[in-house]
């Protein structure tokens, strides 16, 4: 069930590149870290690396693979799509993972490609491709969540930097980043059009940071308070009242890896698939059935689901790669993987019983103690990054063309 | 929409300008009120067997056009999308069935007739009123089939049957030890109960295995035809609450209306994708085309429910009317969902392949 | 599961009351027509009375039973609410039923009673009472279903008498009433204060009647036409202008009656147990369950819906009698109602197979095709009597004060 | 609401006011945060025992108040309604075990101490970690029991088991031949898995059937407290949506939430509908009280599950955080919906009791 998406391309072409990245990878992928990928750093913070790791994310970085269609000249592998898939194949072939990843690889650096000056590009692209700057994201405050545009964190002009004064507040790994992009206010007058986007360093006077606990128990967000911070306006990405449609464009990047654009699905999804995993724990039937038929109806629906939203993710690439143009599959992923891991991991406490639900201590299994707080910060899945409930204004909106209230 | 090959691209275009045109829901409704004794519209299969369409699946040697079942599905959808009445569907499930297990001499006979669209033919399994391809009783004693099979598509008309016996699958022409009672369900289409008593029958290879996999092409091209209709149904509503004005107000403005449609459509991009999934599955000869046909048979089943209830329900009152098309859309549905399996026949069989 | 509401009665008070009422329906009621009662005559349309029927109806209208809690002075049982109980608990134990109904008893006659002249009250009251004269509903327009205060029918003030022109539809039995309440404009200037309560002969000239047929192939509604169409005065009920006060207050009665509040419900469910009827058709495992396994959740879901459904209506008239005030479940029953039926009705689809989408002709169970009528005719509950859609903006904002933007 | 006595609305009313004013959910989190070895509202339950309502259930003759189990919901419902951390329900349980199958000499022993509030009491059932009373292992020979019950509610602290063994409930004191592990789950409360190895125990009467009573009886109190929950839940939930502002307009005002909103209230009335019949089932001695306790435990994990995953949803990220209840009422959910059989389970005896 839980292959990656596949995408068609034309092998042949690419068995000289092939065999390359083969010979790369036997000779720089320590073996000892074959599946280690740590997938929730972004939510645990960042461990400290074993030589092995920091050999690994250095020879990644240095090649430029971890961000395998960027640039060359800023620090990326320089690939194309095809290559970039023959790459990804290769590495799952041996269990080797991307070690370069976070808000920098997945968003600010796709948009700053986009809209950053020439200059910006040559400072903060390479060490995003590298691994060695965090970034984190600027955004929500405690009055703008879904309705984003209503920020009020302010940045007042002084001639060659902006003075910024205001409060953000799910800030994704706050305290362990370099940098944060974010969204403030340089027009009072105007909504959307009075917003700008800039570029913070986090060690700036002024900037206080305060982790968020969660349901999880874990804090990978923050608090995020500015105090007279001042920016360069080298710092400000486009235009003043640009940030709206700079940061809007982010957002689109986020979904789309939010919605599990590739491999991260593959990931979120991996591990036994459900149904043996009920076997175990609830027993069998004469027929070799989960004993549990009610529990087994709502398993299948589930992985079939599952199953349907890898064969959309592969169909919107195909789309994507035949220049249909972009493809309306790709406006229900976020909500759709939202559901399937929100239900995967109901599914899981249901299937393990009270031993489903332990928070920590004795007598429970490993995989169970995670999946419960996987289970806690997954309720997340569905606000952050647009809530289901804008999700959904959306597609009425933008795809099926139902207006408000005129 | 999965990407096409040009051919497939003009097939596609082609048939959908055709039925939009020339078999749209009022032909539909004619053929019903007319009610004739094929229960299909005659015209419009002549059509379509013009236009090669009888023959999408039969390779070029015997008189087809070689293509593959996504291409039978693209033109299914279309239909599907006008509740076009013709035995199409029931025509290409026997059609499969001839294309693996027949003959050399047997494919020599029958596939070129049927590529001109000269017969209809129809696939003939079911023995009781729920899908159960393992409760078979119908047999075969020196080459003569006896047994009653219920409720065959299209089994008013066809002049020749593909009929599961307790071996495997059998072809049954002519008239002889036939007896068809017409079946009226809800769609107005044909469904005929067959009784068999001693018809001159021959074998087709592949004993009890060709049954599921014939059975698993009939069930992904209705998979095709629910698309259509459950796209059409919606694109429907969707275009009526834009113009239906209460409280002042479209209803599309309504939001909780506006979350109705934006879940239903995000089911039927899953749907598309199930379905077409099934289908090429089919076509590259994967080793699971059946999880995938179960897949999309039951993500089908319910999404077609959804969308043909809530068709008939946002639409209020007029939809209650038979004036509407809304009910059209809401009895074929039904039928659909339960032939060649429900979807809890195929969740069943799903759990089962899984391993569960 | 499918048991009226139980309504706890201080019975040893109505010993006697009790005694008398078995006597007189062993007196008047036919064995013949036990179990007989014709639900669906509101939808089929009226059959011709058997002479035992119109004995019947006769002796129920003459003791005034049929309404056993109107006034006796209008032809009404005079009855207590715990005397009508115990008629009804009579009546349900030798399969007795009330062959006095319609849209004059569940509607039109409450309503009549609450804001009619003494003159309307005498006139109208005792043939309902008595099942003489037939009632529909003259509400909906094309143009005004849900927002029913848009309707535009209009009746002119021509002195002693109205003329009214327009068009209605939805009219409920139009085609086989004798007499029509409806909903006309009298003033075009405002919304709701605009609207005015008449009753109108279906016999006076220019009222003209076209049934609609339904996808059940039923045509129990009709589109009713008006042109001048000549209404006395004294068939206003209330001031002019009060239209919007009475029709709202009918349909309290109307949702009331649809969401089944006593035996209505019980009828509505009655039959054999799903249960039952799926180990008939789809057969029974090793263990004696449900053969399907997935369907057999399914089952157990509704009728468990069921069962809360049928405690709730206890609960709301225990409520109700114990002077705790109207009770808030009210407010759900009709949709939960009309669900519950919905969900019936395609379960049984589901059992049956394709011999459960017979329409017509051979080869079919009589209980099959009718369940397939009933099936696609109770798509029509969720709509009519206020939409699912209304009754949850109703529960949202007169219940749970959920106000809309201001 | 059922229709109450006047003792039983003083009881509520006396509950509610209790709950709400000396033991909200800011008591909750701070008996979480203390982590006191009990697992429990030391102080609160002190409170609760001199209001009598330990003994609520417990005939006059031993020092109770000899009220049903509807009143014993009717406070359930309160504490639930805040989270409030008693091994009230726990002790109950064990109580009714006794009162159903207690000696007159072993009710004399018992029931007044557990009156007075001077002891906790747990029932232990389960040696699995989902609810499965037929797969019973734990035996007694020569009045010693032994085997292993996993997540005892309240295990941490009682002073009397009611145990569960092959032939039935016995009653096990004191600390000899007695291990306890706390077993820390999402909830924060008291769940611990007990060894008995040899632990002298005490015989009920009523065999197997005593189990499924008194199992039926836990089952009915907890969903009195899952009723309160959800209640609590949702008006949190409904208050929150009418101060939220978004895009210049409360959330209240939103008509996709109210809609949702409004299912969600639909689903509440018949959740108390069925928990209050089940609790009424109970004290009027009828034959379907394992019936009605189905129904209600699982409509009431359903609606508790549906109303405690809404209320962080439309808390949004402000519901995320462990600073806010939502999370408290998420994890407690889980647990109850769980105990004593989840409604999977509850559907299939539904079912089975039905005949299918």
């Amino acid at each position: 069930m839980a292959t990656a998406p596949e995408i068609d391309a034309p092998a042949d072409s690419l068995d000289a590149f092939r065999a390359q990245v083969r010979a790369w990878l036997a000779a720089h992928f320590p073996p000892s870290l074959k599946g280690k990928d740590n997938a929730m750093s972004a939510v645990e913070g960042p461990h400290a690396n074993s030589p092995e790791e920091d050999a690994w994310q250095q020879a990644m970085g240095e090649k430029g693979w971890g961000v395998p269609t960027w640039p060359s000249e800023y620090g990326g592998g320089g690939l194309s799509r095809a290559e970039a898939h023959v790459l990804q194949e290769e590495m799952a072939r041996i269990g080797a993972w991307n070690p370069i990843g976070g808000m920098g690889v997945m968003m600010f650096g796709p948009t700053l490609l986009e809209y950053g000056s020439e200059a910006q590009k040559r400072e903060h692209i390479p060490p995003i491709a590298k691994g060695t700057v965090r970034w984190c994201q600027g955004y929500s405050e405690p009055g703008a969540g879904s309705d984003l545009a209503s920020l009020q964190c302010f940045a007042e002009d002084r001639g060659d930097h902006y003075v910024v004064n205001g409060q953000k507040t799910w800030t994704s790994g706050g305290q362990w980043a370099d940098k944060c992009f974010m969204l403030v206010r340089t027009d009072k007058t105007k909504k959307h059009e009075g917003i700008t986007f800039l570029l913070c360093d986090m060690d700036t006077p002024g900037v206080e940071v305060k982790p968020i606990r969660l349901i999880s128990g874990s804090s990978p967000f923050c608090e995020t308070f500015f105090t007279d911070v001042k920016v360069p306006k080298a710092n400000r990405v486009g235009e003043e009242g640009q940030g709206w449609t700079i940061g809007k464009r982010l957002l689109q990047h986020e979904r789309s890896s939010l919605s599990g654009g590739g491999s991260a699905a593959g990931r979120m999804f991996a591990g036994a698939p459900l149904g043996q995993l009920a076997k175990k724990h609830v027993g069998v039937d004469e027929q070799g059935r989960i004993a549990d038929a009610d529990l087994r109806t709502r398993i299948v629906r589930h992985e079939m689901d599952l199953r349907a939203f890898m064969l959309t993710l592969r169909r919107a690439a195909s789309e994507a790669k035949s220049n249909q143009g972009p493809s309306a599959a790709t406006s229900i992923m976020k909500n759709v993987g939202a559901r399937i891991m929100q239900e995967r991991s109901e599914l899981l406490i249901e299937i393990r019983g009270l031993a489903g639900l332990g928070w920590e201590g004795d007598g429970f299994e490993e995989d169970a103690l995670k999946d419960v707080r996987a289970w806690l910060f997954g309720k997340a899945v569905s606000i952050y990054g647009g809530s289901s409930e804008i999700q959904n204004n959306v597609i009425a909106k933008r795809i099926l063309g139902m207006l408000d209230h005129q | 929409m999965a990407v096409l090959t040009e051919e497939q691209t003009m097939l596609r275009d082609m048939a959908r300008e055709w039925a939009d045109n020339e078999s749209p829901v009022t032909a539909f409704r004619k053929m019903r009120d007319a009610a004739p004794a094929e229960f299909y519209d005659v015209e419009a299969w002549r059509a379509q067997a013009e236009m090669g369409w009888a023959g999408i699946l039969i390779p070029e040697a015997h008189g087809g056009a070689g293509m593959g079942y996504l291409s039978l599905g693209l033109v299914l959808e279309q239909l599907g999308r006008n509740l076009a009445a013709t035995p199409l569907a029931a025509t290409a499930a026997a059609t499969s069935a001839l294309i693996l297990g027949g003959s050399e001499a047997q494919q020599a006979e029958w596939l070129p007739r049927i590529a001109a669209g000269e017969l209809v033919a129809a696939l003939a399994v079911d023995e009781a009123p729920r899908f159960a391809p393992e409760r078979i009783e119908a047999r075969v004693e020196g080459g003569k089939l006896t047994g009653i099979k219920q409720f065959v598509a299209e089994g008013d008309s066809a002049q020749l049957f593909v009929v599961a016996a307790m071996d495997g699958l059998y072809l049954v022409s002519g008239e002889e030890g036939v007896t068809r009672s017409p079946r009226k369900l809800t769609d107005s289409r044909s469904h005929a109960e067959i009784r068999f008593d001693g018809a001159p029958a021959e074998k087709l290879e592949g004993g009890t295995d060709l049954l599921t996999q014939v059975t698993d092409r009939a069930a992904a091209a209705l998979c095709a035809e629910m698309l259509g209709m459950a796209e059409a149904a919606f694109a429907q509503t969707n275009d009526y609450l834009k113009t239906r004005v209460q409280f002042g107000q479209v209803l599309a403005s309504f939001q909780a209306l506006q979350h109705r449609m934006a879940k239903m459509f995000t089911e039927l991009e899953l749907m598309r994708s199930a379905v077409e999934g099934a289908l090429e599955a089919i076509d590259s000869g994967r080793a699971d085309v059946s999880q995938e046909v179960s897949l999309a048979k039951a993500v089908a089943g319910e999404t077609l429910h959804l969308v043909s209830r809530e068709m008939v329900q946002l639409h209020g009152g007029i939809g209650m009317t038979d004036e509407h098309d809304a009910g059209f859309y809401l009895k074929r549905a039904r039928v659909l969902e339960a032939m060649w399996g429900n979807a809890a026949w195929h969740r069943d069989r799903f759990a089962r392949l899984g391993g569960y």
